[in-house]
């Protein structure tokens, strides 16, 4: 693995706090959610960390992403303040949209965060337009579209590819198949098992790459974003992971998965991973991890605690926003 | 008689039709279990989330024989589907001249109260209203959901079926027998002296919490629930505010080019009713906003049975 | 005064602003030509045929600093973008809690007249005063349509340019200097007592054909042209209705939960101005159907300059 | 070609006569527009005959077709009745939509002809629904979507083919590959030129014709209908291909398209080349050939008499067929 030399031990301890913050971040969520302080919807993104660490780790702050209904891991990953996420989660004015857009609706565009999505595909297009952006300003900038297997099969899917490819924009999009879509199986919706096989159609690279290993997500992603960055045009990346919860997390939520299947992809936990390999090169030693370990759940506390100190929004907050000046 | 709840009741009326009636299949993202463990695969299609191909899917096998259900879910699912909707389900009966029809049932859930924000918490019906060559219905109760669907699903039209969001648990007496519920029908589920209020789905039920807290002010309002919106029941909801002089209508919507207007139209610009308003209509609606999530939000930019109960002693001050 | 086309004077603003502001850009199916030649490829985007993309991608670059243009051409085609619409660009700003403007300009042709039946004949813009978060207007001349787009150039919100068909080639005086329109101030086109007549875009021309025809029978018609659709001119309206007492509405769509039913409702629902109506106002628009193609059929689906002089005769005998 | 044996001579020329049936209703249809007598928009289908005809010409009357804005050609290979077609485009009561569809919507549902359609792309999904409803009939039927290059680019195109090859319906996609969507050039707004290759990406068969040889078209079509049949599941057939005139028929229509490139596309015309290959095959004598055209133009005419002495609607029809009893 020639490219994993650029992963210094440093920026793979990085690539690993990030990781271990969205997975506690997740199960603080789904906690509070299910304690009634979190409200609405909550979708965990545990156990797909991997992808959205790995690709963002090969980007610059000023390169832009947009993410799915299932969007704390890319916020993080993405460089977005704990503090304000958990605010937006408990429906605070403080919070990222200030209550008003709640788990499904997290964005920042200071970091170049375009927002969670509520609409599968949905934010396809609109990511297209920040790459088109990129290459307008020409400045190099790159643009990342996150979407699902299930997303895969829409419209704006097709219709974006073709305009990227033919138009050369500087777009890396990355599919996270996690092999359902909501209760129903890939298998049963797609006419391919390989996403990245629809590549082909408009002439630009599709790779598949184990989106549980952070290493081969970062190698994959980095050679994207510098073909994307030189011109040469957009890539389609397929990640096969798996979300290890149910689709949400809502109480009784059906899940027709099979417990082996959950168990096995377990088993292949993108975290323990990269630890484990930090651990055999040198790069992290057991009092490291410790503190890693404090140092993430006390940002996380800070986080909540912010959160809960801040006021609600007033009522009369709803009739802001809808224009702006 | 036995209580099902809304959804319980819907569900019924879908699978009684399916045995009733072999040309019948559903398609949705995500199988309904009961049906899928009762009809199987064939006739229960779990499709990719493409609700504009699974519209078409339906107009096409519909026109070909068949009598598809397409469930778009929740009605914000089914924007990516408007132009097989407004372009093509609308207008092909019409635009080849009547050649065949199309029975097609539409299914979506509407409405706020989730804490879901703005893309998940829509009311979009008077859209859909505005488009000549659909009808709709969006019913108030277990009983009516269940008689609506049934006659929406031997209709020989495209028919929107918009259930709401915060009634599905609701249980109400729902008979064994088979009936069907007739569209343009309103129904007055209140009679009243001095208002009338029109309200829709879960404003329904305010409304009659609403009206029932008036009458210890002796105030007597007529609650009128039109159940279908496109027919409309212009003539009932003309008769009430005839009777009473008074109209507030509710609605879960935001008021603009809405629901709300078309009935403020509907009364205000009939010589006969016109001529016995003793005040002038009001709409008591949503704010005009995008739904926001955190419940202090949410719960300032719906109506409900207070506001709906300000809104009529405002009329009576008139 | 130099005189224009509807449509010149459109490109003009256009052109205008793209040379004024370099992060004006357009994209549409099939460009137009002078832009083209003036702007080049980078600047005036030809695009594969899919509007929801290019709604999206227009959002996506209005985010990251850009102020797009998006030409659907006509409104029939943006039915493939409704997602894009409804639960991205009218929520984005609101749902994301205001943190960064979406200037984006979208154009889109509406109307009947061309005999091109039901898929292309269409008036939809209620459907999208029903959402929340949009801006629209509907011009009615050569001034209007430049001050009109130049104002949406320049607003930081999604705004819907509505076009009208009819009027494409309609001539009228345009100032050579910079000007703007701003939005939400109606036009009283011609001043009269004893009835008014809110009026869009052709209908403007037809209701004006109509008051010259009522004034040699004595009546005197006041015409009033909102211009904008969102925000509406709600007061302006009002106060013609209060001088009046009667009020016809003239819309080239359907009437169910349209724009007619909204000015009918803003009117009668305000104390002061139900006052003083003296008639039930009045809506004079096209049938509640898909638009037929056979000139027989379609002329008689369009209201004209004749039924709204006969509609105004109507209010007066009340 | 040992298919080419399939097509009897009598066959070759009953599809001769379709074109040119085609052709003349057309340039009829075109004069008549111009002339005033017919309204609105119509798009011409001349040079392209040969896919119409050489797809339709493997179907069987009970298989169902859907059509674009550009449907007059399908319809006629399809079994359209020229009365009731031209009777429509007059605009008369007579007319197979009663006056209320014009050019760019003639159907006729007896012949499995599902409409034509003003919005691209936007039958797709309807005839996809055909090969659905075909599939559940269980009675060996096969439904046929016609569409143009740009349509390809749309989102439907994406979401039909994915469903179609999954649910293995039986169903043709037949791009028609006349190298324009309106003004633009396919080159500009695709990723890659052959729109076939875009079959792969759901494991289907894609094929590229030459679509002015109506043989090669047929014997395409009539391979892929038998895959149908059989329960493998669609095919994507390219047909290119070429119109000779401007997108619409409209006076001062712009055309971009250079000089050279329409001449050369004419010098292939599909049906000179049908009846070369008949003449050489002595399937078709010169004698033959005129009894052809004026019967052709015999039945055109009676068409256009028909339309002609029909009734207008009455202004009251149009508030009829809104809505089905
Ligand atoms: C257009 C649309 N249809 C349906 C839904 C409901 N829905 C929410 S998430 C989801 C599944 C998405 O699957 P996938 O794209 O694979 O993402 P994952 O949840 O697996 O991360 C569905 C169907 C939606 N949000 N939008
Ligand atoms: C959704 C939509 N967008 C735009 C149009 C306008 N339009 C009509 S035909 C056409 C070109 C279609 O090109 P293609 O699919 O290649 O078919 P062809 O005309 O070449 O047969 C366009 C852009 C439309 N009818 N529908
Ligand atoms: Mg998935
Ligand atoms: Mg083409």
């Amino acid at each position: 693995m020639p490219l994993s030399l650029n992963l210094s031990p440093d920026k793979q301890r990085e690539m690993l706090r990030q990781m271990l913050t969205i997975r506690r971040f997740e199960e603080r969520a789904s906690a509070d959610y299910l304690a009634g302080k979190i409200y609405g919807v909550v979708h965990c993104y545990i156990g797909e960390e991997a992808v959205a660490v790995g690709v963002c780790s090969a980007l610059e702050k000023s390169d832009r992403i947009i993410s799915t209904h299932r969007g704390h891991g890319h916020s993080i990953a993405k460089g977005a303040d704990l503090k304000r996420m958990m605010a937006e989660l408990y429906g605070r004015r403080t919070g990222y949209c200030k209550g008003k857009g709640g788990s499904m609706h997290i964005a920042d565009f200071g970091i170049g965060m375009l927002g969670a999505n509520g609409i599968v595909a949905g934010g396809i297009a609109i990511v297209t337009g920040a790459g088109l952006a990129a290459q307008m300003e020409g400045k190099g900038g790159v643009a990342v579209a996150f979407f699902g297997d299930g997303a895969s099969n829409a419209g704006p899917f097709h219709e974006c590819l073709n305009i990227a490819a033919s138009w050369k924009l500087p777009m890396l999009y990355v599919c996270e198949n996690n092999l359902y879509a909501a209760q129903t199986a890939a298998a049963a919706t797609h006419a391919l098992s390989d996403i990245a096989s629809r590549a082909a159609a408009y002439g630009i690279p599709g790779l598949v790459v184990d989106g549980n290993d952070i290493v081969a997500v970062y190698q994959a992603a980095s050679r994207a974003v510098d073909r994307a960055r030189s011109g040469a045009g957009p890539s389609l990346i397929e990640c096969k992971t798996y979300r290890w919860r149910a689709h949400t997390e809502r109480r009784n939520q059906p899940d027709p998965r099979e417990k082996e299947e959950i168990e096995a992809w377990k088993k292949r936990d993108p975290i323990l991973a990269l630890e484990r390999r930090l651990k055999e090169e040198g790069g992290l030693d057991e009092g490291e991890r410790s503190t890693m370990e404090r140092e993430v759940l006390a940002a996380l506390e800070e986080a909540v605690a912010f959160a809960e100190r801040s006021p609600f929004p007033l009522p009369e907050e709803a009739g802001e926003d809808v224009f702006s000046a | 008689m036995r209580e099902l709840s809304y959804s319980e009741a819907a569900l019924e009326a879908i699978a009684e039709e399916m045995r009733r009636d072999p040309r019948i299949f559903y398609m949705s993202t995500d199988p309904i279990l009961p049906l899928l463990q009762e009809f199987g695969e064939q006739r229960i299609k779990a499709t990719p989330i493409t609700e504009a191909a699974l519209t078409g899917i339906g107009i096409g096998a519909a026109g070909s024989g068949f009598r598809p259900i397409v469930d778009w879910r929740q009605v914000t699912f089914c924007f990516v589907a408007m132009d097989q909707i407004v372009n093509q389900a609308a207008k092909i009966h019409y635009m080849f001249g009547g050649q065949v029809s199309f029975p097609l049932l539409f299914r979506a859930t509407v409405g706020g109260g989730g804490r879901v924000a703005a893309q998940h918490s829509q009311s979009p019906y008077s859209m859909f209203m505005n488009v000549a060559g659909l009808k709709m219905f969006l019913p108030s109760t277990p009983y009516d959901v269940k008689g609506l669907l049934k006659t929406a699903i031997r209709d020989n039209n495209p028919v929107i079926s918009f259930e709401s969001s915060r009634l599905l648990r609701l249980k109400g007496p729902v008979p064994e027998e088979d009936y069907t519920i007739p569209f343009g029908e309103a129904l007055v589920r209140r009679e009243g002296r001095d208002a009338t209020i029109v309200a829709l789905a879960w404003l329904v039920h305010e409304a009659l919490a609403a009206a029932d807290e008036l009458d210890k002010e002796g105030i007597s309002v007529e609650v009128v629930d039109p159940r279908s919106l496109v027919p409309l029941d212009a003539e009932r909801i003309r008769a009430s505010v005839q009777k009473t002089g008074r109209l507030l209508i509710a609605d879960e919507a935001g008021p603009t080019a809405g629901f709300s207007a078309e009935v403020a139209a509907l009364v205000s610009e009939d010589r006969a009713t016109f001529a016995r308003l003793k005040a002038p209509p009001k709409r008591v609606c949503a704010l005009q906003v995008p739904i926001p999530y955190s419940p202090v939000l949410e719960n300032h930019v719906f109506p409900d049975r207070n506001r709906i109960a300000a809104g009529v002693r405002e009329l009576l001050k008139a």
